[in-house]
């Protein structure tokens, strides 16, 4: 039990965990977290395991296996750069016309949930994420390259860019619309 | 948007059919929907039935009206709107809200799986920004998601009128029945236009009954339904 | 080899990896990408196991064990989403368990129009949405999230599952009424 929920933690939190806190939060002894994680070790760091533990200065973390890196870049780069589709174009543009724009509100306007295409976005630098004081949450617009690649120099150089930007409709439908967070 | 919002929580016309069923404790059968017609009837007329759901409101209640007396209704019966279906509908619809019970449980017991919260592949770090996609594709992907989300617009806006609509309908049943002494349930539901609107004239008639502003008789059970004044 | 560099890349994606993508970046048959995540299923949906594979809508993805869930949400501070209205919770029954499905046919089904909702579970990204060839409109089905929300690891895990997807009063009623009341 102790086992699988260390091995839970490590997996959900895709960051390094020091073994001094899993003792403190799961109330156990320094051993039994020892012999946990050495057992996980034992079972996960095998040449056939796609997933390995790594155990640095006092913290363990979960690494993919290093001996296909190499397959797994390659595999990510391809799923990340194919063609864009329909939704993701999209998404690109009301950030274009509308940006910096928050997520909720890309939301809203397409109807339909981006984390996913904004994460994919922003690997291919198409869009950067910025923190919005006022708002107090992510906003996003193209980046400068992304510009310089569709051979555009400004936003506004973008075509119908004030008539899409300032459209009463897309600006009526961001102020009427109810906390859909209350489903 | 406040309707909207009431919408969300809002029980469609099969929810509310199934409690009144359970309330009276009776199986669902086309006998028990007979015998909740009215208390149906009175939960429309009482509850502020949301805009966007009032139509599906009124379809439950006409294939109600069909069920419990074929004959009051002087309109043909389509084989699609065989209101012993209305009783199919009801048991399929009470086997989703049990599962849903499963599903609701299950949601909020705190046994969630999680993902992973940051994937590897930020550290990918694509060179450089690589694209085949022209000024004008983003122009275009813009002018195809304003016209995408026009029916939304409309839709707003159609769903008040409708509103508007049933309500002008109901006064001009009270206004056509109160301005004679004598008339027949037939001349009325023949103004209507649509199965919908012989459904509200006959709420309109039920109301009145209730304020004892009009008497119905129906001699026989095919005969025509005459409304007299009340003086 | 194979069934490494897929459990590799699906711990590094984070996210839902499609069937086809495997098939097509790592340039194998259907019936290998088939027996190897079958082989990774079997090996990891187990009890004792901390993290697990979830399979749905032809894309898999490691998730945590949900029978942890709890130590885990509390350990990295994860808030439990929003609660879901009894309209919504219907409706997500309903294309769980006969997923994927029109909207006339939900709405034929609950006896009432659905739009709003389904516009607000996309939004939550608790249902996706897509054009199914050959109905001509779209289809729902319940998204990789909304089952981590529920801690099943494969919509088939649901009690009755089967039952509801040959229910033959679905059937006799979609036969009975060719067309839902459009309002």
């Amino acid at each position: 039990m102790v086992t699988t929920t260390i091995e839970a933690v490590l997996f959900a939190a895709a960051k390094p965990i020091k073994l001094s806190d899993l003792r403190k939060y799961l109330d156990v002894s320094e051993e039994v977290i020892r012999e946990a994680v050495d057992d996980i070790a034992a079972r996960f760091n095998v040449e056939a395991s796609g997933i390995h533990l790594m155990e640095q200065n006092g913290a363990v973390q979960f690494v993919s296996n290093a001996g296909v890196g190499e397959a797994v870049a390659k595999f990510l780069k391809k799923e990340a750069s194919g063609p864009l589709t329909r939704p993701s174009l999209e998404t690109l543009t009301i950030i274009a016309y509308r940006g910096p724009i928050t997520k909720p509100e890309i939301e809203m306007i397409r109807g339909v949930n981006c984390s996913l295409i904004l994460r994919n976005l922003l690997i291919r630098g198409f869009i950067l994420e910025e923190q919005d004081k006022e708002r107090l949450q992510p906003v996003y617009s193209v980046s400068h390259e992304f510009l310089q690649a569709i051979g555009v120099n400004r936003l506004d150089a973008l075509p119908d860019y004030e008539a899409f930007r300032t459209n009463e409709k897309v600006t009526e439908l961001l102020s009427r619309e109810p906390d859909t967070q209350e489903i | 948007m406040a309707f909207e919002v009431k919408l969300e929580t809002f029980d469609g016309p099969l929810h509310v059919l199934l409690e009144l069923i359970q309330a009276s404790h009776l199986p669902i059968t086309e006998v028990s929907l007979g015998a909740v017609t009215e208390k149906y009837l009175e939960y429309m007329n009482s509850q502020d039935v949301p805009a966007e759901e009032l139509a599906d409101f009124l379809v439950v209640a006409t294939k109600l009206l069909l069920l419990k007396s074929q004959a009051i209704l002087p309109i043909e019966v389509e084989p699609e709107e065989d209101p012993s279906t209305l009783a199919l509908q009801l048991r399929l619809y009470k086997e989703f809200v049990d599962a849903s019970r499963t599903l609701e449980e299950r949601f909020d017991s705190g046994a969630w799986s999680l993902a992973r919260a940051t994937p590897d592949i930020v550290r990918l770090e694509l060179a450089e920004v690589v694209t085949n996609l022209s000024k004008n594709d983003l122009h275009d992907a813009f002018a195809g998601l304003l016209k995408r989300l026009e029916p939304f617009f409309r839709l707003q806006t159609a769903a008040l009128e409708r509103v508007i609509s049933v309500k002008e309908r109901l006064r001009e049943i009270h206004d056509a029945i109160l301005s004679r002494t004598k008339m027949t349930f037939r001349q009325i539901a023949q103004a209507g236009k649509s199965k919908v609107d012989v459904v509200v004239s006959f709420l309109a008639l039920l109301e009145l009954v209730k304020q004892r502003a009009v008497q119905v008789v129906q001699s026989g059970v095919f005969d025509e339904i005459e409304i007299t004044r009340v003086d």
